[in-house]
């Protein structure tokens, strides 16, 4: 799908699914905490864009050991090319580096992406479709997000509002969330205590995780998105807060410097599903 | 993949894998075997590794699939009780580093953030260490500071300048894209074939294929495509 | 033995400590309690508690003495059957670091070889860092790869120059010789509680022990003492 | 003691027992191998000795990290400040990292000294007399000896040539020889394959090990020493070569560089026991 053609109406504004989630996904960072992020894409978009806008403050991690970047935008292509994202980091250092840091409790949060998610937060990066060994399709593994699922204290989790993501059995469990949703379920397996998923952002919606029976639940909701239509986009009914958050529709400042300076060419971003918001309303018309 | 396309590989330790047609294929048919780990998971075995030990224990992988399908165990920490993972250590054959300088000894120097070179360096049994350019013993010597990797870890030491292309070595020239771009097209093509012999069989070495296959010009273009140096050579 | 002289020691992990009468006297009297290491195991122990583990195995202890008064163990590798020793990590209450230069956020870089101030700073659970120099944050993000300690281990930053007073602070100024011979003197003639008053209880803080007892010019010669510049600056 | 008057005899020479053992080891030591050896001292003045005469492509790396150092003569007194003893390295590095190093294997040779050594060479520098609770004199520990004399493929250890330093029994263990000399000793307590001590070195003798029983036994003599002068200085009876080495006698050149460069001032060096060896005999006069 291609973005529409000029000539949109006034008071309207085009992005994609992807540009949305993180646009949702920047306005939950928090100021002066550490994030541990996934090496490139969108997770990563969504702290830089945080950053540029709201955050200037807030310090981020990535996996081949760049500590605190402040990247020179525009970021190169693919993300290929360590050297703008590395800009002024207080401290290169390694993988193995970074990933003892966030054993020893320093990074505040986990920022990273999910093929399939379970109602307990655990989630697939590995394979969709068969088994194990005649995979339908094959992807590329966890990568760097067991670590982070694991380690970080809280994690933030994104995927697509689509009911082949929000899934009652994964086909793989790369990386976990609350694992059986038992108390203790995560220290039985040796990861790091109090440590878990904590929200989970798409497209249309915003989720947390109940305390007690650690479930996923729903409390917030893009203002073109309904309760009913993201339930009908879930293979699992997840809880649902009393009262649900109204979030935002991205601004024009932040699809600009997403389109601009994070993913110039929309390499990433503009290939996601486009649609056309009313900006008083909210609400969708194409 | 082009290893895999090539039939050079019957095991890999997966941490991420480009994915692809070429070893969805592969791993169907049984040629390919897969050992799931992470990016982390693997780098701390090359650590394990590094230190000269058998394993180490780690805060992370139990509790998931990835777990089953690795070779991590589930055990208790004799001194607290409670639950830790092993992984054991990892001992490559072979280790091919590229660095930015190195002298003819094998000290080298690898410049920026990066995953595991040290460790790479260290664990595993002989080590071939490319460089960007090749500098003065004198020159390591005045700067111990900066040196990634002592030369008693290394095997044997190539000068091969745009060692790192089709990717970048930061701080010194950026990434050529549109090959890439290529090579992603060659596998959705199922042309791997046709691009193993352009850009490999094709060729007697790797400066003939800088130089029939990419050329001056292009090389130049990746070298101003590298806008920061700051924080590397300096 | 200053600290097992004011009383302020019960137990001590001893790789390699100064000895002497005052350390001698307190174990015989029972005053304070020793754990055999080696510096390398004290260090190892660090590295565990830096890398966030509750042990690592390692390659040496077993078999001595020192052994069977420390608090490793000696179990049986999972994957090889073989046997292999363990350590506890570390995990002191607080670490005083010091360092060449810091930010004022407490990124700080420490030049020349050292034993394990990184480790330190990762396991202690309260890190104070001493410095020769404050620096701007902008300078320590111009050159990342000379950063030893990331600002986020660092709980408190004390501008302290001559803070390695009487040792010296390699390419910046060389140790007082003299001071150290005054204290292995005043151990020797059972007289560390006049050494103690002249250099610690009578002077209010570090700057006026080092105006008043060391002299502006003994600290300019500890600065002409140090004739080696290179490698750690540059 | 201190050093004879001027006007000694012609012909003849005089140093310390620490000066001796000090050029017998230099004596030991070969060009391009890699050396581990402890931070200060008789051991690492032996290797920077044989540096400065014979083997200037000889390696070696210092507990506190520094790695195949080029060192800044003189070097500064009591070996105070790193910067001259670690002027020219190849790398600075970390005291875990090199004792990484030499858990992989990589350092040919373990340089150090002892204060009591035993038939296995097992060797103790933690206190002498008494017990453990109640000891009549602490030293300070095994500081690196333990993972030296562990880890690296063969250790050289020097010591004096007393009864008291040749022992039955240890006072204290501190770091392994042969342990009780019995096949797989070291290997059953998890040190590495194939390692352990393989030279002895005093100022009057040259000490290897029976590869069978792993007995210490004499394989040299300095040119004023006698087997039997030698093994009245020595609790057990040591295995004795069938041939034994003569050992040489210090040349001016080596004491002289010890005396200016590597010592200066004789901090450590001038302390030992005097003693004056006519240059052609080899005997002592004094």
């Amino acid at each position: 799908m291609t973005e529409p053609a000029v000539g949109k109406a006034e008071g309207t504004t085009s992005f994609t699914d992807i540009e949305a989630t993180i646009c949702h996904i920047a306005h939950t960072i928090e100021e002066d905490k550490l994030y541990f992020v996934q090496m490139a894409g969108p997770p990563l978009m969504a702290l830089l864009l945080a950053k540029r806008m709201r955050t200037p403050g807030v310090g981020y991690v990535v996996e081949e050991g760049a500590v605190a970047p402040r990247p020179n935008f525009p970021l190169p292509r693919m993300m290929l090319g360590a050297s703008r994202s590395h800009y002024r980091s207080v401290a290169w250092t390694s993988m193995n580096m970074v990933d003892a840091h966030a054993a020893l409790g320093f990074m505040d949060y986990g920022l990273l992406a999910a093929l399939q998610i379970d109602r307990f937060g655990n989630f697939n990066s590995t394979f969709i479709g068969g088994t194990y060994e005649q995979p339908d399709r094959r992807f590329g593994g966890p990568g760097g997000a067991n670590e982070i699922a694991s380690q970080c204290w809280r994690t933030l989790i994104m995927t697509k509002q689509k009911k082949r993501k929000f899934v009652n059995k994964l086909d793989f469990m790369s990386s976990p969330g609350y694992l059986d949703g038992t108390p203790g379920a995560r220290e039985r397996v040796g990861l790091p205590a109090n440590t878990g998923p904590y929200r989970v952002i798409t497209e249309d919606a915003l989720f947390g995780f109940d305390e007690a029976t650690r479930q996923m639940r729903l409390i917030g909701l893009a203002p073109w998105a309904t309760m009913e239509g993201v339930l009908a986009e879930m293979e699992f009914e997840p809880l649902v807060a009393d009262k649900l958050e109204r979030m935002q529709v991205p601004s024009e400042e932040e699809l600009n410097i997403i389109r601009a300076d994070i993913d110039p060419g929309g390499f990433s971003t503009s290939r996601g599903q486009w649609m056309t918001i009313e900006r008083a309303s909210g609400r969708r018309t194409a | 993949s082009l290893l895999v396309a090539g039939g050079c590989v019957s095991r890999i330790d997966v941490g991420w894998m480009e994915s692809g047609p070429v070893i969805n294929r592969a791993i169907k048919e049984g040629r390919i075997k897969l050992i799931e780990w992470s990016n982390g998971a693997l780098a701390y075995r090359l650590l394990a590794g590094s230190l000269g030990v058998p394993y180490l224990p780690m805060r992370y992988l139990g509790g998931t699939d990835t777990f089953e399908q690795s070779a991590a165990k589930l055990t208790q920490d004799p001194y607290t009780g409670k639950p830790i993972c092993l992984v054991p250590a990892l001992y490559p054959d072979v280790a091919l580093i590229h660095v930015h300088q190195c002298d003819v000894y094998g000290n080298a120097r690898v410049f920026g953030a990066g995953v595991a070179p040290l460790e790479m360096a260290m664990c595993s049994k002989k080590v071939i260490v490319s460089t960007e350019e090749i500098i003065d013993t004198e020159a390591i010597r005045r700067q111990p500071q900066r040196t990634t990797i002592p030369y008693y870890f290394v095997d044997a030491v190539v000068h091969a300048p745009f060692g790192s292309y089709p990717g970048s070595t930061p701080g010194l020239y950026g990434a050529h894209l549109e090959h890439w771009l290529e090579f992603a097209a060659a596998q959705m093509q199922n042309k791997t074939d046709d691009y193993l012999e352009k850009w490999v069989h094709s060729v007697a070495s790797h400066e003939e294929m800088l130089e029939k296959r990419v050329g001056a010009d292009r090389l130049e273009q990746m070298r101003q495509g590298e806008t920061v140096q700051e924080g590397y050579y300096d």
